[in-house]
């Protein structure tokens, strides 16, 4: 397999692009492994990934049940960010920074990792104070960030409305211009050939539909393509957690799963710089490099599974956004689409050994796991290949619910549809 | 002693006559205001739903309507508003004192609510066209016949809705969110044309 | 979705606020077992399929409800009052499907 | 393709003139832009998005992946507006995109150069730059990024807020009829008949569908006018609506339909005081689906030249629009219906020059409607390649076998300016793909159909697979009858016309693509071509999703209406597989691109609603800055001209404490509780005992969450043993409601507890500072004020002007203050008499920078530190929960983690040297360069005028350990570094001798 290059395509584009070979292999599979990560999503690619790479353990199979990126990790909108305001989350999150700012190299993929800055808009003085709080706290544990008034805010991204006769005027915003967005399947792609490259075997259209136990403990998985036994099994299925490891026999779990719903727009050329997000509601936008205006916001207030939302959520989201933006008015809503999300009682996420021998957890990302990709991989490859968690994921336990120990960056307590 | 100051409309200042919209003969809504003489909410307890009925019955001489139904009676107007409650709209002050001396606690709960809404009128050929506009609810008068009531909102802003006739609502707004009702009320009335009384 | 509020009728879900899962019983009042607080308050079953849950109707007549919805299709099968009412509004139920309201 | 107006319809309907590109034209009433275009002989109308190659007009409807325009200008300025669906008004404006400097001569057309190096997925191969560490590794990519973006995109967007206003509706029926073509009508008429509530839509202008030019007879009538007829006649009925430009754009759960009603986008400006588009929200029992088919096109090299449509598109131009779309029109096919349409064309005026058929015969009568066109006939032939610069100029053809899907021959060529292609019908089911439905390979017919419907839905006509309009009609009475069964119906009485006309075969020849060399295009508007599709296949993005992805085949404005299947047949083709077993991808909504506005309603530009007190025109009046607290507008300060909000707060606050002040505090939430048992219920909810509070009197409450943490907090007075009113934060009171209800209706039902929001009845005036008492003993009647009387925390009515209140003396400020709550009616005038009796006291209103203020110095808490990670210890306030009875939370609260030492506590700090503390400080040990991490940050911050300096509340790890240490408030983000000295946060008054004084 070649590595990709500006040569490489140049030299293929002269002999028609004949000698392209697939990204990855389709692998069958074995009927054993040292580790099955279940779920081909971003997180599980990942940890195959760092597994074979840091850790060693090449002899990994990644099971996933459609195709592969066919969950959230090929429909979210893809902030990348950690301008977080707890300090484990800050911690982990800005890990994940440090991943990214070398993932195209490291995979030699370009994953489009685009640090155009994330910037939230306060709407009140009070708002402003939060920020700063945060942007301090940023900048205290080594994260840039920056605290812009109106008019440098206005700048950047000019369709504001910053008139100041707003329902909610614009106050100013916190940056961070390291923070961006990267393309979100190539992320998965990316991590997939890179994975398979170092041996790992990626399985698509293999769903787990039971586990292997013996005397307590998780032996592997029955999949529809086979029984498959391992030392080890990570499981990495975000929205699906609760539906898989009810497989497990584990019943109860600190998730709910939710709809959070997505939209694109027409492309338009290149009208806004950041990512921005509105302070007055829950909305984000961003521009994608097609030049569709990427946005969304709150999740469909009920739990569940279904990968499409309802009327509701369109008419506030895109309320918010034209409140921020008014000039987006006759820009066209293209395509909208849900994705299945397990919400945290905490709204952070989880990244364990057990709740079973034998069996490893990654879940809890709500709405915010694709910027943890690298740094959720890479953390769970870290708990898996020593049974321990690393120093940034040491606080992401099941037990933190239990004795009061909740990671909750909004203070929204445990109802997670108001995270 | 003073006397006691006129009560201010939440809606005075915006609320000005005249015919405004794409009027081009008659109107296709017309809207008027007032405020309640008193407006008192009695809830009963789960077992004394039919003694509170007698209650109300004896004092406003008005038979109790089923759910989402209202009976008016000269300047009374009885509306039943949820499970064990109704909603008491009268011309005359005082209706509170009258129906608290009649009704122990041990028998239901009564709320003041005079200041709280304020009654905007949607009358006209266009009046349910209107309110369907931004009110999620069926208007056809097979789901809300004439008599009824409904609860219902416009975005955040939630309103007890009494229809009088085919083409005549009264709308219980609440006080502080009354501004914003209005504004949607005259921005879907200027399609058809309105005319405030 | 559309849900039939047993005192309002049929109504769009927008009217409504979602309040969790109803099969999450909260402990008495004189309970003070720490372990069954601590289940009542993070441990979800989070079912696919079939899923009772709680419903207030925020935007009408701020009753209660249980509905029985399936979380893959958002099919509702049924949809039960609660609360002190809970009697007096079942009958009610049965009458607003008769009439197809 | 140089197109024109036909002789027979040069006369009819009035000339209206527009403009593109800046150059004036003339078109007819009824035309479109793009047919008015073609009759102008107009034929390059934009350019691709990659490749920026020419395009013309492919197809007459929504599904046109080409001919995108820029429309209008100003506020009104639209891009990426489809010219095959835009009614020409008079003065309408257009421009073509995506292109520089022209459209004819494009510069960026130069990509096309590169091609083969820009073939799918090439960004992911390149662009990683050197490699560098930390931040620069991705710069590289960020900065090629920015040509990339710039060089993408279709139109512009506008820069100004648009003028137009925007509409909703909510409406319900019994039977909802997505369609009005022939099914459509069919289905409504049936609906009707049995009194059902029917509503009918249709995106067109007008309904009738395929009818309106169809050759058929209908009654004896032409298909057209009987349509036209048909639709006054369901018009006229009082159980239906026929809603027409209206696009049924989704289907949501629960029969629920989202449409966009285009009021006014055939006209110049919207008509006065009417929305420029309305979107419907339609609640069905059940609805009937009829929305037709699509037709696809065959792939060929050097299909995408300006001059290549499909043919029924073609069709109808020379039909319905009087447009010829050529001099001379080349029709390829791979089934009957593209025979038809030349045939329709010919009897229209327009010259048809070739039919190309992959088919080796053709039925008689099919073979009948070629001769009656005057074309040259090649069967068992296939298109291979076109001619021409940047518009068509002929094709070649050559022998094709079907079966082995071989070309062979000689290469002949036919001159023509238009090649209208039929590849087959593909149903539009996209509305019911959207909900998830899976739809299925019918292979007789060569597309996928429906599928089993997941609501109450029905299909009915080509959009269910029954093509022709006898189906049709047939169907969509069918359909009907389900629906109406449905809703609780009869089946209502049937009224098929009789249809005079052909009865032809839908069913296409298998083929779908020619491979022949040269570029074939498959998504028009992506440039993705036949080759990138076999270039995913080869890197192993076979599964239809990676397809669609790593090529973004069908992922345009047109989301692959005429590509999707295309593209599908030729991976199946290079997989060697059926089709169905390559599958489709899933169709979402909306159907047709939707204005953001139009989804925003009529609340584009207006936000959620403000909550305004009584005395708010006064406050406004009265120089204060209004802001926004909850969903309320709250007096920030009383700025004196000329005042910064700094100082007029320290004014305000200081007058407060010298004499006296008076707060708006309406905006807090207000629920009565009553009931035998509301004494209980709020024992219950607080964390502090309420079951002993004497009638008259107040208490401060604290409520806790589920989980242990707090909550809200607020006072609550006992008005009658059995009646209290609850006052919560402003930001609060919707949650705590919601809170109480739960508890009440789910958990506690058996308790007497009526609940009922009362933040609206009553307006609220909080009188505080020393001289309060004479204020109100000035204008109060029937209340005696005196200490003895009224002592701290009680509660009585009397009079003000005549107007019944309640006053109950509490103190947020630390200074003796009351609470003073009448009807909201009368709040002004509360207002008012409470500002005249304080005058010669030089009374002050003050905003809520003063009341926080007063409040922080006091070291009461408010929303700030009640930030939903603190507990009533973290706060100093675990004397108020009870460890005697069990409430809410209580037990939660009591997990080892939250009882810890080493949490955040509340402390107060105090700037050592003058310099001001501000907001978002975090508190340090370490100099400003190496400040060190953070051990805890402020909450609320002011200047105190009290202790004349600036001063904060903060929550600091083991803090009530720590007073009197000295640290640091740091605020790099807004460079400051100050020293502070940690104190108790009760730092005015801490004995409560003034407010119980
Ligand atoms: C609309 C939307 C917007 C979002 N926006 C952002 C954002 O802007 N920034 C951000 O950081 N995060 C965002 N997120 C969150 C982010 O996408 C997710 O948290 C993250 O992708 C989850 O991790 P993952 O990639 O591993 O999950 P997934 O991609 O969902 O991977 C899980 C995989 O497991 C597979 N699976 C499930 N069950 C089985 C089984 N039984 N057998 C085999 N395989 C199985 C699934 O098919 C799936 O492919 C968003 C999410 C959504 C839905
Ligand atoms: N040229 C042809 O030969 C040709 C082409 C298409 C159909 N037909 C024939 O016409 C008859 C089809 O009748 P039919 O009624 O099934 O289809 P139709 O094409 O006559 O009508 C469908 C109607 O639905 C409307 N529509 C589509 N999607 C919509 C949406 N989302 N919202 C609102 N309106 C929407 C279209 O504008 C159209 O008017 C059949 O006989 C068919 O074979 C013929
Ligand atoms: C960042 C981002 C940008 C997207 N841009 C487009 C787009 O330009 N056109 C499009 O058709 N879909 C776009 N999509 C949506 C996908 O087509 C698709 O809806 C999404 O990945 C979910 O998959 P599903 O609809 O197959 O369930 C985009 C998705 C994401 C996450
Ligand atoms: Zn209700």
């Amino acid at each position: 397999m070649s590595r990709y290059s500006a040569w490489e395509i140049l030299k293929n584009a002269v002999k028609g692009n004949r000698d392209w070979t697939p990204a990855w292999r389709r692998a069958e599979p074995k009927s054993a492994y040292d580790v099955i990560i279940i779920g081909g999503g971003g997180h599980g690619l990942s940890t195959a990934y760092y597994l074979a790479k840091v850790h060693g353990i090449t002899n990994v199979a990644v099971v996933e049940k459609g195709y592969l990126g066919s969950g959230n990790v090929g429909r979210n909108t893809t902030i990348v960010r950690s301008n977080y305001r707890l300090t484990p989350n800050s911690r982990f999150y800005e890990k994940s920074m440090e991943l990214w700012r070398e993932l195209s190299h490291d995979l030699n993929y370009n994953v489009m990792f685009s640090p155009r800055g994330v910037l939230n808009l306060a709407l009140t003085p009070g708002q402003m104070d939060t920020y700063a709080e945060r942007g301090n706290q940023m900048r205290l544990m080594g994260v840039r960030s920056e605290l812009l008034d109106r008019d440098q805010v206005a700048r950047l991204n000019p369709g504001l409305d910053v008139s100041g006769s707003a329902r909610f005027p614009i106050e100013g915003g916190l940056l961070q211009p390291d923070a961006g967005n990267a393309r979100h399947d190539a992320v998965a792609w990316g991590y997939a050939r890179a994975a398979d490259q170092l041996g790992v075997d990626i399985i698509e259209n293999c769903e787990v539909n039971g586990f292997l136990k013996e005397g307590g403990r998780i032996t592997g998985v029955e999949t529809t393509r086979g029984t498959i036994r391992a030392a080890k099994t990570g499981v990495a299925v975000a929205g699906n957690t609760g539906k898989v490891m009810k497989l497990a026999g584990i019943d109860n779990l600190p998730i709910e799963s939710t709809v959070l719903q997505a939209f694109v727009s027409e492309s338009i050329k290149p009208i806004i710089k950041n990512v921005v997000t509105f302070g007055a509601g829950h909305l984000y936008v961003s521009q994608s490099d097609k030049g569709g205006l990427v946005f969304g916001g709150n999740i469909d207030y009920y739990n569940s599974y279904a990968q499409r939302g309802n009327l509701p959520v369109w008419e506030e989201v895109i309320s918010e956004l034209l409140a921020m933006f008014p000039a987006f008015a006759r820009v066209k809503l293209l395509r909208s689409w849900g994705g299945v999300m397990d919400m945290s009682m905490d709204g952070s996420p989880i990244i364990t050994t057990g709740p079973i021998d034998g069996m490893y957890l990654n879940a809890g990302w709500c709405y915010g796991g694709f910027k943890a990709t690298p740094a959720s991989g890479w953390c769970f490859a870290h708990t898996i290949a020593n049974d321990k968690a690393s120093e940034y994921n040491e606080t992401f336990t099941l037990e933190r619910f239990k004795n009061g120990q909740s990671i909750d960056e909004l203070g929204a307590g445990p109802t997670p549809w108001y995270h | 002693m003073a006397e006691i100051p006129d009560r201010i409309s939440p809606l005075d200042g915006l609320f000005e006559p005249g015919d405004f919209g794409a009027v081009t003969n008659s109107p296709g809504v017309e809207y008027s205001q007032r405020l309640c003489g008193a407006l008192v909410q009695v809830q009963a307890w789960p077992g004394t739903t039919g003694k509170v009925e007698a209650v109300l019955k004896q004092v406003l001489g008005l038979p109790v309507p089923k759910a989402r139904l209202a009976h008016m009676k000269d300047e009374t107007i009885l509306m039943s508003t949820g499970p064990g409650r109704w909603l008491v709209d009268d011309e005359m002050e005082g209706l509170e004192e009258k129906l608290r001396k009649a009704l122990p606690s041990d028998l239901g709960a009564l709320t003041g609510l005079t200041h709280a809404r304020v009654v905007i009128s949607v009358s006209g050929e266009k009046a349910e066209w209107v309110l369907s506009s931004g009110i999620a609810m069926d208007f056809h008068v097979n789901a809300f016949p004439g008599g009824g009531v409904q609860l219902g909102h416009h975005h955040e802003i939630g309103v007890t809705i009494h229809r009088l006739g085919a083409n005549h609502f009264e709308l219980y707004a609440f006080t502080s969110l009354a501004h914003g009702l209005w504004h949607w009320l005259t921005h879907a009335g200027a399609e058809v044309g309105y005319r405030v009384t | 979705m559309k849900i039939t509020c047993p005192y309002c009728g049929e109504r769009d879900h927008r009217e409504f606020t979602y309040r969790g899962d109803a099969t999450a019983i909260r402990p008495s009042i004189d309970n003070t077992s720490l372990d069954d607080h601590q289940a009542f308050v993070y441990d979800r079953k989070n079912t696919a399929g079939t899923h009772r849950e709680l419903w207030n109707h925020t935007s009408g007549c701020r009753t209660h409800v249980v509905v029985v919805r399936d979380t893959v299709s958002h099919e509702i099968f049924s949809c039960e009052p609660v609360g002190p009412f809970a009697k007096q509004l079942a009958r009610n139920v049965a009458k607003l499907k008769g009439a197809g309201a | 393709m140089s197109g024109f107006r036909l002789k027979a319809a040069e006369t009819g309907g009035k000339a209206l003139h527009f403009t593109f590109d800046g150059k004036s034209f003339v078109g007819r009433e009824g035309d479109t832009l793009a047919s008015a275009l073609m009759a102008n002989g107009v034929s390059i109308v934009g350019r691709s998005f990659k490749y920026h190659r020419p395009r013309g007009i492919f197809t007459a409807g929504s599904e046109e992946p080409s001919a995108l325009v820029t429309l209008r200008s100003g506020g009104r300025h639209e891009p990426n507006v489809r010219a095959t669906e835009i009614e020409l008004y008079e003065g309408l404006e257009a421009r073509s995109q995506n292109r520089w400097p022209s459209v004819r001569f494009d510069l960026m057309a130069v990509n096309q150069l590169a091609g083969k190096a820009f073939s799918a997925g090439f960004y992911y191969k390149t662009f990683m730059g050197p490699r560098r560490a930390g931040h620069k590794a991705t710069q590289f990519w960020y900065f090629c990024e920015q040509f990339i973006r710039r060089a993408a995109g279709l139109g512009k967007g506008a820069t100004s807020a648009d003028p137009d206003t925007y509409s909703r509706m909510n409406a319900w029926c019994d039977v909802l009829v997505i369609g009005a073509g022939a099914a459509g009508i069919a289905a409504a008429g049936r609906a009707a008949s049995a009194g059902a509530r029917v509503i009918m839509c249709d995106e067109r202008a007008r309904g009738g569908g395929s009818l309106t030019g169809a050759p058929e007879l209908l009654d004896g009538q032409p298909a057209a006018e009987w349509a036209s007829d048909a639709m006054e006649e369901l018009a006229e009925l009082d159980n239906v609506t026929i809603l027409t430009r209206t696009t049924v754009q989704s289907m949501f759960d629960g029969d629920t339909y989202l449409a966009v009603e285009r009021v006014n986008d055939h006209r110049d400006e919207p008509k006065r005081h009417q929305p420029r588009q309305r979107a419907w929200t339609i609640r069905a029992a059940s609805t009937v689906i009829a929305t037709g088919a699509i037709e696809r096109p065959i792939v060929f090299a050097g299909n995408d030249r300006p001059g290549v449509m499909l043919a029924d598109a073609a069709r109808r131009y020379a039909v319905e629009y009087g447009v010829a779309p050529g001099r001379a029109v080349a029709v390829f096919t791979n089934n009957d219906t593209g025979w038809l349409a030349a045939r329709d064309m010919a009897r229209a005026g327009v010259i048809v020059s070739a039919i190309v058929d992959v088919r080796a015969d053709v039925q008689d009568d099919v073979r009948k409607a070629g001769e009656e066109s005057r074309a040259e006939i090649f069967l068992g032939a296939a298109i291979t390649g076109t001619r021409g610069w940047q518009e068509l100029q002929g094709a070649h053809v050559r022998d094709f076998h079907e079966v082995s899907n071989t070309l062979g021959g000689k290469k002949r060529f036919i001159g023509c300016d238009c090649i209208a292609v039929s590849g087959g019908w593909s149903p539009a089911f996209h509305l019911t793909s959207q909900q998830g439905g899976k739809p299925q390979w019918d292979a007789e017919l060569q597309a996928f159909l429906p599928g089993e419907a997941s609501a109450n839905w029905f299909g009915a006509g080509a959009m269910a697979g029954k093509f022709g309009l006898r189906n049709a009609f047939r169907t969509g009475e069918e359909a009907a009858v389900r629906a109406l069964t449905q809703a609780g119906f009869g089946e209502g009485e049937s009224s098929v016309p009789v249809i005079e006309g052909d009865a032809i075969d839908y069913a296409p020849a298998p083929v779908l693509e020619i491979n022949s060399p040269g570029k074939s295009f498959v998504d028009l508007q992506h440039d993705v071509t036949a080759d990138d599709v076999r270039l995913a296949h080869r890197e192993g993005f076979v599964s239809v999703e990676h397809l669609k992805r790593y090529t973004t085949l069908g992922m345009a404005t047109d989301q692959g209406k005429t590509s999707n299947v295309t593209g599908l047949a030729i991976m199946a083709q290079t997989r060697d597989m059926s089709i169905p077993e390559v599958g489709t991808t899933r169709f979402r909504p909306p159907y047709t691109p939707v204005a953001l506005a139009t989804l925003a309603g009529e609340q584009y530009g207006h936000l959620s609603t403000v909550r305004r007190t009584p005395m708010h025109d006064w406050h406004v009046a009265n120089g204060a800055h209004m802001y926004a607290n909850g969903p309320w507008l709250r007096p920030e300060s009383y700025n004196a001209p000329g005042e910064t909000v700094e100082q007029a707060y320290i004014r305000e606050a200081r007058k407060v404490r010298e004499s006296v002040g008076l707060v708006d505090v309406s905006t807090l939430g207000k629920i009565d509780v009553q009931g035998p048992d509301a004494a209980e219920f709020l024992n219950r909810i607080y964390s502090n005992g309420f079951a002993k509070l004497p009638v008259g009197k107040a208490r401060y409450g604290l409520m806790l969450r589920e989980d242990g943490f707090l909550f809200d907090d607020g006072t609550t007075w006992r008005l009658d043993e059995h009646r209290f009113l609850m006052t919560t934060t402003t930001a609060g009171a919707g949650h705590v409601m919601e809170h109480l209800e739960y508890h009440r209706d789910v958990v506690w039902p058996d308790l007497k507890v009526a609940l009922t929001s009362v933040s609206d009845e009553w307006a609220g005036v909080a009188v505080a500072g020393p001289k309060s008492r004479q204020v109100l003993a000035a204008c109060v009647t029937k209340c005696d004020v005196s200490n003895e009387a009224l002592p701290f925390m009680g509660v009585r009515t009397g009079e003000i002007v005549g107007i019944p209140v309640w006053i109950a003396r509490l103190s947020f400020s630390g200074e003796m203050a009351y609470e003073v709550y009448c009807g909201a009616n009368w709040g002004q005038a509360l207002w008012d008499a409470l500002m005249a009796a304080g005058e010669k006291h030089d009374i002050v209103p003050y905003g809520l920078e003063a009341l926080s203020t007063l409040r922080i110095e006091k070291g009461h808490v408010a929303g700030p530190e009640l930030n939903g990670r603190t507990t009533p210890g973290d706060l100093g306030l675990q004397g108020m929960v009870s460890s005697k009875k069990n409430f809410v939370g209580a037990v939660l609260n009591n997990r080892p983690a939250m009882q810890a030492e080493d949490r955040l506590q509340l402390v107060a700090i105090r700037s050592i040297d003058g310099q001001r503390i501000i907001g978002g400080s975090h508190l340090v040990k370490g100099t400003k360069d190496e400040p060190g991490l953070s051990e805890g940050h402020t909450t609320s911050t002011c200047f105190s005028p009290a202790l004349n300096a600036y001063i904060s509340l903060a929550l600091l790890e083991r803090g009530r350990a720590r007073f009197g240490e000295k640290m640091y408030a740091t605020n790099p983000v807004r460079d400051s570094h100050v020293a502070v000295e940690v104190i108790n946060p009760h730092m005015v008054d801490p004995k409560g001798a003034r407010m119980h004084g």
